[in-house]
């Protein structure tokens, strides 16, 4: 039987670089400000679009805060041809993975249930009901494996999918045919109001080795172990080894959607804990340390952001709803006659109103 | 009498507390039911004043909130579930479905299922996928079980206690739409009885059946009907398994024409029972088919084309006046 | 032409085979289908001639199944899952509703689902509970899916590989106590398309119609009926989602009396459907509503009581009868 | 984390008595000879009905053929206020619960779905959704929790059970809220043809740990191991320690059911090896070594296991249909009037036969 690992981490939460011989990892200056870059833009996305929700421009968004590196670290352990099945959280991925954000925001201003090509991007849709996605990452897999590809696959899902009895079910799956597939859990402390005690008492990354494959627990808030972690897992997929579930412990910052009221459940001061932890903070101290991010570069990637933003809330405010006539149209690739008569009724009676002048 | 203007929202929250006074047995589950107090403050409350051993605030997985239920019914309690909505019934079914339904008749009587699977239900609020569903269908043909709709503050009120007294399992479908409109609730009156309809609005041309969230669309309809000079008798059904057409038939008798309004999908959906039920009773004294108004045939469409799909006041009113037509 | 006499359980073997061969992507999985056969013997053989990827013995679990081939369906596979007894389905029910059925309009037709769940279903082989369940409406009422059952060989041979063949999800309904009745199949025929109802044999006093295991029932009704100079018109919808009535509307246009026979429990079964919709079609035709013969609104009961409960040709004939005394 | 100990075992195949002094136990003579006599009567009945299928008198057998030791040891471990929830196939349980064999004939007869008393008998009834019970349990030990109860409830599962997500979440459960439940499974090798390899590359004991609570591997078919391991766990439960995993590890000798064909795949052989390890053979040995079992005791349990098949037999064959109206009483406590009223019609509908005198 494995045995779990510590928490694995490279980079402190003060900044300082932490050698793992295990885990080790050796980016670039250009791979380190790219990390950096994609932390700061999707916060900044993910702040632009909790300002539209209270504006009324979208109806509901999850925030990301606080689970950037988690998202942009394992996004980056992703090759192109890889895929990955997300939640509805993961817009860190969705940046990294080069899904435009405003397909994003179309789906949380209810315009469409995800506008994005999974096949082009790498990117499944969204998926919201808890964790089905699960299983279809794991059933891709079973595909890959079929088709004798050197592809890897990623299944995003949070604290609470843990009770879910489909993880459980794609988790033995994984093991009996070991699919390349990875699970990555972002134990961000909370499914809405329920704190992880509720969903396991000992540590997530446990589950797995009672399945039969190896678990590994990362710091969540560190975009390095994280990416050094996922990659591994990703290789030793694509490589025949089969599944591996990765803990990326981190934490919510803000509320579990625009919905939400965290104050109702959580104290004030667990979140001041973790907001010294960063991750985003901690990766600018190191790279100033390390002389690879100046004061020039950084402001680039702030304007950057501000820029960002700016299409982002102009490109969001600008989305019309699809014809409505349009939910007629994709429900199967061949339309049965009485649909079809539906679709003509529908348009008929919409028809009628406008000649009514109404 | 003591009376009280509530919301929707408020009278269930009361209805529970009294059932949780009246009876120790009483137990709810669910996520996010206690600290939170559910997402739409329904249970808001309750975990501080009964404790978290009667408002339990559960792992996530409904199979696991049903599942427990059971053993926690055929240990003697009366476990209300709360699945957070309507789109996150499916884990559960197979444990409603087969279970649940099932274990009365099962054991010829011996164990019980007074269990009640609260769920708020269909569209209309602007939500993303999975939020906006009308699954009643699936469990009014489920035999074994029972299925009510509340439209008000009243029936909300003194449905979930009875739902909750019942020794049967009931699924309780609230209609999240309505959570926030308000109405005068007496506390003290004799409640209508749970599995009973009722005409809340008397007419003479077409009789109109709804429930849940389309019951204020009827009567809205009716309304405007009235205007043109047309006259609409408006039946909120209430229970939807076991159905209670009595009042119907009589209404149909006397109008010849029947329109059934609902939000789900209309093919094999709750007006395709009651068309038939209809037809057979009043074959004679129809002069128009049943006619319904319900959701398209289509997954339920995103958020901003919610308005087309559901039925709303001028398709009751086209299909009144296609059933006028025949 | 080549024929061969064939059970239903031989023809799906052979319907299977034929489309493994035709295409490389289609991957069977489900429980026991493998070194077993399935409990049916329906996939006998495959394993030893496609090998262990494409005929996948899977850990016990509906799920997983179905969940798992909706991922092999992303990645280009058709999948094609078994469901070992209807009454085991409910545990896929969430990937079926929520995923299955929607993964298409949700990605505004960029995905698609070909997948094929095969389930054994209905009555008559004196099972244990759970193993003689109809749940048809279930997935009838859900857009997204199409939902076909066969009643015979012919059908099932060419069904198989259509329902594979299709673009869309398709829920495959074999009447299991119909698995070793026989027919001449003629293996080079053009099959009929495959969601399209046909009209069994003629008559002209009372439409019925049946689909699955009671087309057999209802030709026994039909022969019996002509003895008594009756003449009974039997149609087999074999679609049942989406209902292909235009022929049955046809047929109650003439007749003018319509019978809907089925197994699963009568209320908001396929029968209240086809009722709504062929009174709404054929209103001033009828001489009598649309009736059914179906399962009582209970749950499936214990085996030596399932002959009461199963309609028989005694039970179309009454309902015959009843629609024939209107 | 705790580790999974290797196979409890306190009997050996070849009937020799193994000291653990972890898992102790000390019984009678009495009791002893109490164990042997309900295993000969269990595996006597199993025959009987095994035949009376084949005889066209049940519908379906399920036969308990190779696990006598596993569930007479369980069955024995209960105490009297316990509840037990079987699958399809405890009939070695339901023995030692006091159920009257007959009632679970008239279910595999078709006659009923459970005729006992779960209150009166501290056993549920069968059921045969694979693995709904195990929630079921897991609910029923949160109530016992809320009552303050001494009582300990005993969920019981095969090997494939455990790769349905509601055994999962039942586990999940059993943890969050330390419920004093023992989950049972009769690792028989096999899930009708599935091997147990394809629901499992570690043992099936290991799951537990990733769900924070223990699991035991004892052998199957040493009965004195089984009730001494399971007596610990469902006392641990009864004092509030929580649930355990209970891994038995022992063989299905005969077909999944009557209708079943094993030769199809498994082989000979491997049949051979375990009937080597026959858990009746076993005690008996051990038995007669002590000298608690002479000839004329083994004489009298034969002779009583010959009564019993016989009352079974008779029995069995005795048993009628229920009046089909039947159907229609039990579906609800308040019976509904449409069903009220379909239930009139099918009297008139019988009736209406008998006046035709058909
Ligand atoms: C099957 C199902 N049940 C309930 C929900 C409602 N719901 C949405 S998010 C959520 C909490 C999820 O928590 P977690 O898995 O930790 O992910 P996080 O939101 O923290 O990223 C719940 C209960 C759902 N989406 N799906
Ligand atoms: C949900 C569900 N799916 C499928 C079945 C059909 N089935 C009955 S027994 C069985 C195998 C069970 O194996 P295991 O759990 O090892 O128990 P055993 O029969 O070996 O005692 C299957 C697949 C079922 N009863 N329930
Ligand atoms: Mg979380
Ligand atoms: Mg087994």
């Amino acid at each position: 039987m494995s045995t779990v690992p510590e928490l694995v981490q490279l980079l402190t939460p003060e900044g300082q670089r932490v050698e793992d011989p295990t885990h080790a990892i050796d980016l670039s200056a250009d791979e380190l400000r790219g990390l950096y870059r994609d932390l700061v833009l999707v916060r900044r996305w993910d702040v632009e679009a909790t300002a539209l929700q209270r504006q009324g421009e979208l109806g509901l968004w999850p925030p990301l805060l606080g689970q950037e590196a988690a998202q942009v670290g394992a996004g980056h352990a992703l090759q192109p041809g890889d895929m990955a099945f997300p939640t509805y959280r993961e817009h860190g991925v969705a940046w990294v993975r080069g899904v435009d954000p405003l397909h994003v925001m179309s789906l949380y201003r209810g315009v469409d249930n995800g506008g994005w090509d999974p096949a082009e991007t790498g990117l499944n849709l969204y998926t919201i009901v808890i964790p089905a996605q699960t299983l279809h990452a794991t059933g891709y897999a079973m595909g890959v494996q079929r088709d004798g590809a050197e592809t890897a696959v990623l299944a995003f899902l949070g604290d609470g999918a843990t009770s879910q009895g489909e993880l459980s079910e794609a988790m033995i799956w994984a093991a009996s045919f070991s699919a390349p597939v990875v699970f990555f859990c972002q134990n961000n402390q909370y499914a809405i109001s329920a704190p992880i005690e509720r969903q396991s008492r000992v540590p997530l990354a446990h589950r797995a080795a009672g399945f039969g494959f190896p678990g590994v627990r990362v710091d969540g808030n560190d975009v390095l172990a994280v990416l050094a972690v996922t990659r591994a897992a990703l290789t030793a997929a694509r490589e025949g080894q089969g599944p591996t579930f990765i803990e990326a412990f981190t934490y919510r910052m803000g509320a579990h959607t625009t919905s939400d009221d965290p104050t109702r459940y959580r104290l004030a001061h667990e979140v001041e804990e973790w907001r010294r932890r960063d991750p985003i903070a901690r990766l600018r101290t190191h790279l100033e340390q390390e002389g690879i991010a100046d004061a020039d570069f950084l402001a680039a990637v702030e304007a950057e952001g501000e820029e960002l933003a700016a299409r982002i809330r102009r490109g969001t405010i600008a989305m019309q709803p699809r014809p409505a006539v349009t939910m007629f149209d994709a429900v199967y690739a061949e339309q049965p006659p009485p649909l079809a008569a539906q679709r003509d009724e529908f348009l008929a009676y919409q028809a009628s109103f406008e000649e009514a002048g109404r | 009498m003591t009376t009280e203007t509530l919301t929707m929202g408020k009278a269930l929250n009361l209805g529970l507390r009294r059932a949780m006074d009246d009876d120790p047995k009483v137990v709810l589950m669910g996520e996010d039911i206690g600290r939170l107090g559910g997402v739409f403050r329904v249970t808001d409350g309750l975990q501080k004043d009964f404790g978290e051993a009667r408002v339990v605030d559960t792992p996530l997985a409904e199979a696991g909130i049903v599942g427990t239920a059971v053993g926690l019914a055929l240990r003697g309690y009366r476990p209300v579930c709360e699945i957070q909505f309507d789109g996150f019934v499916f884990p559960a079914v197979n444990q409603i479905v087969t279970q649940v339904a099932k274990i009365s008749a099962r054991s010829q009587g011996r164990m019980r299922m007074p269990v009640v699977i609260r769920i708020p239900f269909g569209g209309g609020i602007g939500a993303v996928e999975h939020h906006s569903e009308s699954p009643e269908a699936y469990f009014a043909h489920t035999p074994g079980l029972k299925v009510v709709s509340v439209s008000n503050p009243v029936d909300a009120y003194w449905g979930i206690q009875q739902a909750i007294a019942a020794p049967d399992p009931v699924v309780f479908l609230e209609p999240k739409r309505r959570y926030w409109e308000k109405a005068e609730v007496d506390l003290d009156a004799i409640p209508e009885p749970l599995f009973r309809s009722r005409v809340v609005r008397r007419g003479d041309d077409v009789t109109v059946l709804a429930y849940g969230p389309m019951v204020a669309t009827a009567l809205q309809a009716a309304a405007a009907a009235a205007e043109e000079g047309r006259s609409l008798e408006v039946v909120d059904l209430r229970t939807l398994s076991p159905l209670d057409l009595d009042p119907v038939v009589d209404s149909v008798r006397r109008t010849g024409r029947c329109v059934v309004v609902h939000e789900a999908q209309v093919s094999h959906g709750l007006g395709a029972e009651i068309a038939a039920r209809l037809t057979e009773q009043c074959f004679h004294s129809l002069e128009a088919p049943v006619l319904r108004a319900g959701g398209y045939d289509v997954p339920y469409p995103p958020a901003r084309n919610e308005e087309e799909y559901l039925p709303d006041l001028d398709r009751v009113l086209d299909a009144v006046d296609r059933a006028m037509g025949f």
